[in-house]
């Protein structure tokens, strides 16, 4: 039975959940957490062999429902779980072992902390696979609003004044959002109701809407694209509603923070493309397009200045996940053959390029105890080899520098515009990443590079060392090298995201 | 046939409740009493349900009485109680200056609903809606305004409490745009969205609990560190 | 058969140079180690290299591999045509001898820095160049040449710890980012134009290129491949980080690394572009010009020794694009003949220039390493001291001043000659452009000879003006190994000039349609003429051999008078002061003191002089004397550049300025807004 | 190639005895302008032969560059010597060089010199050194135009074509381009040579010799080298100036009766650019270091005017 895969991945993660909130220590949580994401890992791998195999995978009438392009969200956002939930281990540790919580306002004893992070985080992963595979466009956006819901209490974990600042925008900005959203799908389930209306339990599926999509009303649904796009954009932290991101990443405890910048901004993503091929199938390619370029600029350029003139190197990976968001938008409205497959390209090397940087952002920040430019002195090179070294490579790998892999994907979606000739947008994008790999370069290189500051060396905990040295061979790899099954998931997903049946 | 069975009657008394959601809700824009602004939330949660029940009478959508149901239980009585007990614990009565003064934000209100009516004429099908008791662009149009007031609510309030209750003015106006355009979504996704409501509301009870605990205020507007 | 080889010697010197790499990486631990490997496996890339770029110049030209890789459009094509052998042994000449040079100098820059990871960059960087120069497709050379931009950046910030070093690697890698941005935009036009990645695919589209296609992929090009090679507006990065890089390095990056935007803009202005209107070669003359001769304006400034050849480097790309420039005149003016034998000049510089300039950089290196100081007043009387070094540094000094015999000259008389043969034209402006850039050209070159007595006499000669430079040793014997390879190819291609020139039939066959080297030579192979039927000759061998025959004469003086005339060894003269030091020697800011008032307009000279006295003035006790030339592109270009963006970001900054209100304000106007472009279309 | 050595041993053997003779020449004829008696025309001759037996005083800074140079700077003259047309208009080893070979070969001395002047580590040395090669710089430009104009009409550097188009066209010298170069060549001949307006030859006054300065430190037969290759260096200029714009008498071939009747009239071409040189020597004062540049200026101003003129009119 194919389909009980589908009940299996969703089911590891509440199972988890409601194991570590049953837990008493911490090693228990810790084993808990990294043992069930590893299994859910494998298992969405089988998930993606098998779709790969029969095309789409799909359970109980059609709700839960799994083509390609959800099988590769659904495997990154594993793999980001897994990765993030191996380096929380040594993260909490370093934090308990120097008092991190102690001054923590509400005075509650480590462990309960603990429990929330190792409760929270599955339910967090659950929301997100529930975005990727459930075929009802209604319940996709529940499940968006759950990775809301969950996230608040990861970001207000340190009950730092900021923190709970932080919390605050996020929650209202994304609950604005995500209502939008909901108008949008209402307006869609509209336009398609004359059409699809009488049955109303799977009116709403994917599959079934996008096979009758041209026939829709062109009106409401223009409406519903629109609300569409400013919905799940400000998931995705498209300018100008990503005003939320910078404070939620820099408040956030880095797994969690890595996670929204990797998974999230895959799956607000994903809603957008899924959108798109019914706007496109209806409206024709040029509206969606018009808009999508325009946002994608937006973002790219509103990244810009914030990356020159950052003081904090947490914010300024945020703005790089936004700079990002907006390449994938700008991927997707290019469209074509190359704009697809660049952007879920894109996708693939940006979930694993992001954690990294998190990774080691998070290293320097728990060394330095800041993560302020001016309060770092260069020369963390020496006493953190491993991290100084990893973050000027994924500093390079995530600014579009060419022997890593987010090369061969801008360079795909650049492509796509040129067949498309439209030269202006490409050429400003290519002059604002330029502007962007400046202001990284040498924020990045001032805190790595340097004179030997002399700090005791720092890199004892191998659960901080490994997930950085994997992850940078993992890049390096991609960069040369591509597995031909994981190319021939990405190009199923691109045929599925530019429409063809 | 009775009168109640008549569809003319019905779409009077549709339009008459919607009239009266927007009266509500301009009025919650002017008011700066939270007590007295969440008793205005439930008397709109009061007239939705209504709403609700007549299109479900006319249209015979069984599924609509639940949707109806539960807004009754859950926004008309629920909330309100537990947003209530909140304010009483907090204790902190008004809003004394909101970000901009009310008589503009009633100006602002009026040009929001304007610009709903012509949103909802551009796109609205009068035609084809089949059954006699067709619920007409009125009902659409003050769904679209709602929606676009409750956001402006949300811009205009300092108080992190009112900017809870806008964004639950907000989900109102959804839910009649939901019931007026395709008599509510499928009965899985009307519940998912009633349960991720009920969430939210907790989570931001909680949250505006903790803001009024660390800055013993609940002005939003202090909330400013994080810059650049 | 022959190309079967080729490929073996092609892909060996690429392995080789793998490995050497990886070598360099497992073994940082044991730096003695480390240096043994990555070096001798350098040293046999090079040499496969060479047999390879040899075999393919032999016979089979034009072959080509393509192995793909699972990545989508990531093929690695490597094709050997002409264009390509000919730069791939320009590099592996110099690889070989800055390898066996680099034995030697790694050894001397002591245990603490991780000559492992040195080691595994530089066999990066030659890897990547090999990759660039016989790149086939568009994607492949995008990534070979960031690739390369990326280990050059590592090799510069080898010793970050100083903030200067710091400063110049970033500079660098933005600046050579941002050429690359140029290259994506202008690779894609070509990709849309072509529809397909490889070069042979553009090559068959040039021809239809017509107009504005044309004129914005000359642009984007010219600007990538210009900031590679520094040409003038785009040069700043260059005296920055050729300095501060490893001498070893410095050396290659100046000898090939600016040659890869060199051959760049070789394979797109001769085979992508079709026929370029006119004013795009005027404008790399141009350039060329104004590069050369502010380089060269520039270096005679320098009182740092290897910023000195960073600027010289500027002036000799500048010849080389005068050129190219040239040679595409001709090409809008369709005279295939003429533009042949520009393009030939400009080919023949630039491996002249790969040649001399190395040597040069090594040389300097050498001195530096056993002076511990780059600033030649610190230096001198190194030439008893390091007599081979000394030898060394003069022949590449001759060479670089374009004298008679040495290669240097026999490629600047080459395009003398194409400038020359320009005023036939019948264009009224090019007829007054080619003999101004004849002049310019040589007063370049009379500058760069003014540059180089003061860089050899100030260093080398007379007496050591601090303690480093007195106790100066002469360089190990692997160093001098590297230096004398490069010397005898500095005299091998001046004398041998006319053997070399059948080489470039290849290129200028597939290039521009013609082979005319063979009216190059004439009266046997003894002298290189102009190509034109009653043009100039000149034979840099003849010149040599007249050299030994009329010294006859002297010596038939010297038996007669010289030898019993009494020979003594007596002080300098010292106009009566108690015996000549250190101090009263000529300094190298003395030198150029002339030229800076000359040129005073350009250098805006800014002068201080600080005498302390106790009575009067005219008593002083110290004087303290400082002055400095103005960095005109720095100060005017480059700096209101940055002030205005690092303004506008600081402005853009307050849109995050933490108030919840703005925030959701932002997407209320956006929504606004759509609802409203929604209604109206 | 055979039949060259002979002429290119009778044109060498009378360049050597030529030059000095020149020098003496100019020399006297100086003084007999200033109202003096001034030393026979034959006292270079005296000169080298005492400096050729006189001892040498070697600085101990000084290398083996030192003792290198004057052989350089003797051969390069010489070389270049070879390379000119002078009485017959096929100069013998013409096929080795044209007027860009001639330039660049006096750079080489010049370079030389230049170093043998530091190598000494006096300050007389760097400074002669300094002010020759930027004086020789600034002047290139100047002489490169020249030589292009020349070269243009002839169209190519070759000098012996230079001088056969030149015998062929009559009347040549009167053309505006003509008399626009002899004048920017003559410039930069009194440059080059270090005559008065540039430098003064005569003097040890540091303040303004510049050719002077560099060979202060040699002496004896090394000395002797070094003035015989400057006044070979002025005399392979002076012809290069006389038969390049004045061509009459330069006989075809290399018969005796070519040779002897080119030499006549050669000798007088150049007894008459003797007289210009030295009434110009004696009509100017010596130019402060830095108005030197703008005299090169106007040299290169004519330069550039000549070469316009040369396809305008």
């Amino acid at each position: 039975m194919p389909g009980m895969i589908l009940f299996v991945i969703l089911a590891i993660p509440l199972a988890a959940g409601a194991l570590s909130f049953a837990a008493r220590k911490r090693p228990a949580m810790e084993a808990i957490n990294v043992t069930a994401f590893a299994v859910l890992f494998l298992f969405t791998v089988a998930l993606a062999v098998e779709v790969l195999r029969v095309g789409s995978v799909s359970v109980w009438y059609g709700f839960l429902y799994a083509d390609s392009l959800s099988a590769l969200v659904v495997v990154l956002t594993a793999f980001v779980a897994l990765v993030c939930s191996i380096y929380a281990v040594g993260y909490f540790r370093h934090d308990e072992r120097h008092q991190v919580f102690e001054e923590d306002v509400l005075g509650s004893v480590t462990i309960a902390k603990l429990r929330k992070y190792y409760t929270l985080t599955p339910l967090f992963v659950f929301a997100m696979l529930m975005v990727a595979l459930a075929n009802n466009l209604g319940v996709m956006w529940v499940a968006i609003e759950a990775t809301t819901l969950t996230t608040v209490f990861l970001i207000t974990f340190y009950g730092r004044a900021t923190s709970l600042e932080a919390a605050w925008k996020y929650a209202m900005i994304g609950g604005v959002g995500l209502s939008l959203a909901l108008f949008g799908t209402i307006l869609t389930y509209y336009s398609a109701y004359p059409v699809v209306g009488t049955d109303s339990v799977a009116g709403l599926n994917w599959s079934v809407l996008v096979k009758n999509a041209s026939q829709f009303d062109k009106a409401s649904l223009r409406f519903a694209f629109i609300l569409i796009l400013l919905g799940y954009g400000t998931k995705a932290g498209i300018a100008p509603m990503h005003t939320w991101k910078p404070d939620a990443y820099s408040e956030a405890p880095v797994p969690v923070a890595a996670m929204l910048a990797a998974a999230v901004l895959n799956c607000a993503l994903y809603g957008l493309i899924r959108f798109n091929v019914l706007a496109a199938k209806c409206l024709g390619p040029q509206f969606g397009s018009q808009l999508l370029i325009v946002f994608g600029l937006l973002s790219i350029g509103v990244a810009v200045p914030f990356v020159l003139v950052q003081r904090s190197f947490r914010r300024l990976l945020a703005y790089s996940s936004i700079d990002h968001g907006g390449i994938m938008i700008l991927g997707v409205g290019f469209g074509g053959a190359f704009g697809a497959l660049g952007m879920l390209l894109h996708m693939t090397f940006h979930s694993v390029t992001k954690p990294l940087l998190f990774f080691c952002a998070g290293n320097i920040q728990q060394y330095l105890k800041t993560d302020l430019f001016r309060r770092a002195n260069g020369g963390l090179i020496y006493s953190m080899p491993v991290s100084g070294s990893m973050f000027l490579m994924g500093t390079l790998a995530v600014t579009g520098t060419a022997p890593f892999s987010m090369f061969q994907s801008e360079f795909a979606i650049l492509r796509a515009a040129f067949d498309r000739a439209l030269f202006v947008p490409a050429t400003l994008c290519v002059a604002l990443l330029a502007a962007i790999f400046a202001g990284f370069l040498v924020h990045i290189a001032k805190l790595v590079l340097g004179a030997d500051p002399g700090l005791p060396p720092a890199e004892s905990c191998p659960w901080k060392k490994y997930p950085l040295v994997g992850l940078g061979a993992l890049i390096v790899i991609l960069g040369f090298w591509l597995p031909s099954p994981v190319f021939q998931l990405i190009r199923n997903a691109a045929r599925i995201a530019s429409g063809e049946p | 046939m009775h009168f109640y069975q008549d569809p003319q009657f019905g779409n009077r008394m549709l339009t008459l409740m919607a009239a009266f959601v927007l009266v509500l809700q301009i009025a919650m824009v002017g008011q700066r009493w939270l007590i007295t602004n969440i008793r205005i939330f439930a008397a709109q949660s009061f007239l939705l349900a209504g709403i609700a029940n007549t299109i479900a009478y006319f249209n015979h959508a069984p599924h609509l009485y639940i949707a109806a149901f539960l807004t009754l239980a859950l926004k008309a009585l629920l909330l309100p109680i537990l947003l209530e007990r909140m304010v009483k614990k907090i204790d902190i009565g008004q809003e004394i200056a909101p970000l901009i003064n009310v008589p503009l934000s009633l100006l602002i209100s009026g040009g929001l609903t304007t610009v709903g009516y012509v949103v909802a004429q551009s796109f609205h099908r009068p035609a084809e809606t089949a059954s006699p008791a067709s619920l007409g662009h009125n009902t659409l149009a003050v769904a679209i305004s709602l929606f676009l007031i409750g956001f402006y609510m949300m811009i205009s309030r300092r108080k992190a409490f009112m900017q809870v209750l806008a964004l639950l003015c907000l989900e109102n106006g959804l839910f009649l745009a939901a019931i007026s355009l395709t008599y509510g979504m499928p009965l899985i996704v009307e519940l998912g969205i009633f349960f991720d409501l009920l969430v939210a509301v907790m989570v931001l009870g909680i949250l505006v609990y903790r803001i009024q605990e660390t800055f013993d205020s609940m002005d939003v507007s202090k909330l400013s560190r994080l810059r650049g | 058969m022959n190309s079967a080889l080729t490929g073996y010697a092609f892909f060996g010197g690429l392995l080789a140079y793998g490995v050497g790499a990886i070598a360099g990486l497992l073994a940082s631990g044991k730096p003695r180690l480390a240096r043994a490997l990555c070096c001798s496996f350098a040293l046999l890339g090079g040499l496969l290299e060479i047999g390879a770029c040899g075999l393919s110049l032999l016979g089979s030209v034009g072959t080509h591999w393509d192995i793909s890789a699972g990545v989508p459009f990531l093929v690695y094509g490597f094709r050997l045509d002409a264009l390509s052998t000919y730069f791939n042994l320009i590099l592996s000449v110099l690889a070989t001898a800055v390898s066996t040079y680099s034995l030697g100098y790694l050894r001397s820059l002591g245990e603490t820095k991780p000559a492992g990871l040195l080691g595994f960059f530089y066999n990066l960087l030659l890897l990547s160049l090999t990759a660039v120069f016989t790149a086939s497709n568009a994607f492949f050379f995008l990534i070979a040449w960031e690739v390369m931009a990326l280990a050059s950046y590592c090799l510069i910030s080898y010793e970050h710890r100083h903030q200067a070093t710091r400063r110049a690697g970033i500079l660098y890698f933005v600046m050579s980012h941002a050429g690359t941005c140029c290259l994506w935009v202008g690779f894609l036009l070509l990709t849309s134009r072509a529809g397909r990645l490889d070069f042979a695919s553009f090559a068959t589209v040039a021809a239809s290129l017509t107009g504005p296609w044309q004129v914005a992929i000359f642009l984007f090009f010219f600007a990538g491949f210009g900031v590679k090679s520094g040409i003038i507006p785009l040069h700043i990065w260059l005296p920055e980080a050729h300095p501060v890089a490893p001498s070893n390095i410095s050396a290659l990056m100046s000898g090939i690394v600016i040659k890869t935007g060199i051959y760049g803009m070789a394979r797109v202005f001769f085979e992508f572009l079709g026929v370029p209107p006119l004013w795009a070669g005027m404008l790399v003359l141009i350039v060329g010009v104004v590069s050369a001769l502010l380089g060269v304006l520039y270096a005679l400034m320098e009182h740092d020794l290897k910023r000195l050849l960073a600027y010289h480097s500027i002036e000799n790309i500048g010849i080389i694009l005068i050129g190219f420039g040239a040679a595409l005149m001709f090409i809008s003016l369709n005279q295939p003949r003429l533009a042949a034998i520009a393009l030939i000049a400009g080919l023949y510089h630039t491996m002249n220039h790969a040649i001399f300039k190395c040597l040069l950089f090594l040389g300097a290196g050498s001195v530096v390493n056993a002076a511990k100081t780059r600033n030649m007043e610190e230096m001198g009387g190194l030439i008893r001291r390091m007599p081979q070094t000394a030898l060394g540094f003069l022949i590449g000094a001759i060479a670089i001043s374009g004298l008679p015999p040495l290669n240097g000259f026999v490629s600047e008389w080459l395009t003398y000659q194409a400038l020359l043969a320009g005023f036939s034209t019948t264009e009224p402006l090019t007829r007054i452009l080619f003999p101004l850039a004849g002049a310019l050209l040589a007063l370049t070159a009379a500058l760069a000879a003014t540059c180089f007595v003061k860089a050899f006499g100030i260093t080398f000669l007379a007496l050591p003006r601090s303690e480093s430079a007195e106790h100066a040793q002469e360089s190990g014997l692997s160093m001098l190994t590297g230096m004398v390879v490069l010397a005898l190819a500095c005299v091998v291609l001046g004398l041998g000039a006319t053997l070399f020139l059948p080489v470039f039939d290849g290129i200028t066959g597939s290039l521009l349609g013609t082979r005319i080297s063979g009216d190059l030579i004439a009266a046997g192979g003894l002298a290189l003429t102009s190509g034109s039927i009653r043009g100039g000759t000149v034979s840099p061998a003849g010149i040599a051999a007249l050299f030994v025959i009329v010294s006859v004469f002297p010596s038939l003086l010297w038996l007669i008078w010289g030898r019993k005339t009494k020979r003594s060894v007596g002080p300098t003269w010292d106009c009566g002061l108690p015996g000549l030091t250190a101090e009263n020697e000529y300094t190298a800011f003395a030198f150029s003191k002339p030229l800076r008032m000359i040129f005073a307009a350009l250098y805006q000279p800014q002068r201080e002089i600080e005498a302390e006295y106790e009575v009067s003035p005219y008593y002083p006790k110290a004087i303290r004397f400082e002055s400095e030339i103005e960095p005109t592109f720095e100060k005017r270009l480059y700096d209101p550049i940055r002030e205005f963006i690092l303004a506008i970001a600081n402005r853009m900054r307050t849109i995050q300025a933490g108030s919840i209100h703005a925030y959701l304000a932002y997407i209320f106007v956006t929504l606004i807004v759509l609802l409203l472009w929604g209604v109206r279309s | 190639m055979r039949s060259l050595v002979v002429p290119a041993l009778i044109q060498f053997l009378l360049f050597l005895l030529i030059a000095p003779l020149v020098t003496g020449i100019l020399r006297t004829m100086k003084a007999r302008l200033q109202t003096r008696r001034g030393p026979a025309i034959w006292q270079p001759y005296r000169d080298l032969h005492k400096l050729l037996r006189k001892g040498m005083v070697i600085p101990d800074t000084a290398s083996w560059l030192f003792s290198a140079t004057p052989y350089v700077v003797f051969l390069t003259a010489a070389i270049v010597g070879l390379m000119i047309p002078m009485v017959v208009t096929v100069a013998p080893l013409s096929l080795f060089g044209g007027v860009l070979a001639v330039v660049y070969l006096l750079a080489l001395g010049r370079f030389f010199m230049a170093l043998g002047g530091l190598d000494a580590g006096t300050p007389f040395g760097g400074l002669g050194s300094s002010r020759e090669m930027t004086i020789s710089a600034i002047a290139e430009p100047a002489l490169m135009l020249a030589i292009f104009t020349v070269a243009v009409s002839a169209n190519s550097t070759n000098l012996t074509d230079m001088a056969k188009f030149a015998v062929s066209q009559n009347w040549r010298f009167l053309a505006p381009s003509q008399i626009l170069a002899f004048g920017a060549l003559f410039i930069v001949l009194i440059a080059e040579t270090g005559r008065i307006p540039v430098d003064n030859p005569a003097t040890h006054l540091e303040l303004t010799m510049i050719h002077e300065a560099m060979v202060l430190e040699y002496s004896g037969p090394y000395l002797a080298l070094i003035e015989w290759g400057a006044s070979l260096k002025q005399l392979v200029l002076m012809t290069l100036l006389v038969n390049t714009f004045f061509p009459f008498g330069l006989s075809r071939d290399w018969t005796a009766l070519g040779v002897t009747a080119g030499m006549g009239f050669y000798l007088i071409k150049l007894l008459l650019l003797c007289c210009f040189i030295a009434l110009v020597e004696t009509t100017n004062a010596k130019m402060r270091l830095f108005r030197v540049p703008e005299l090169l200026a106007v040299a290169f101003i004519l330069g550039a005017l000549a070469l316009i003129s040369t396809f305008v009119f």
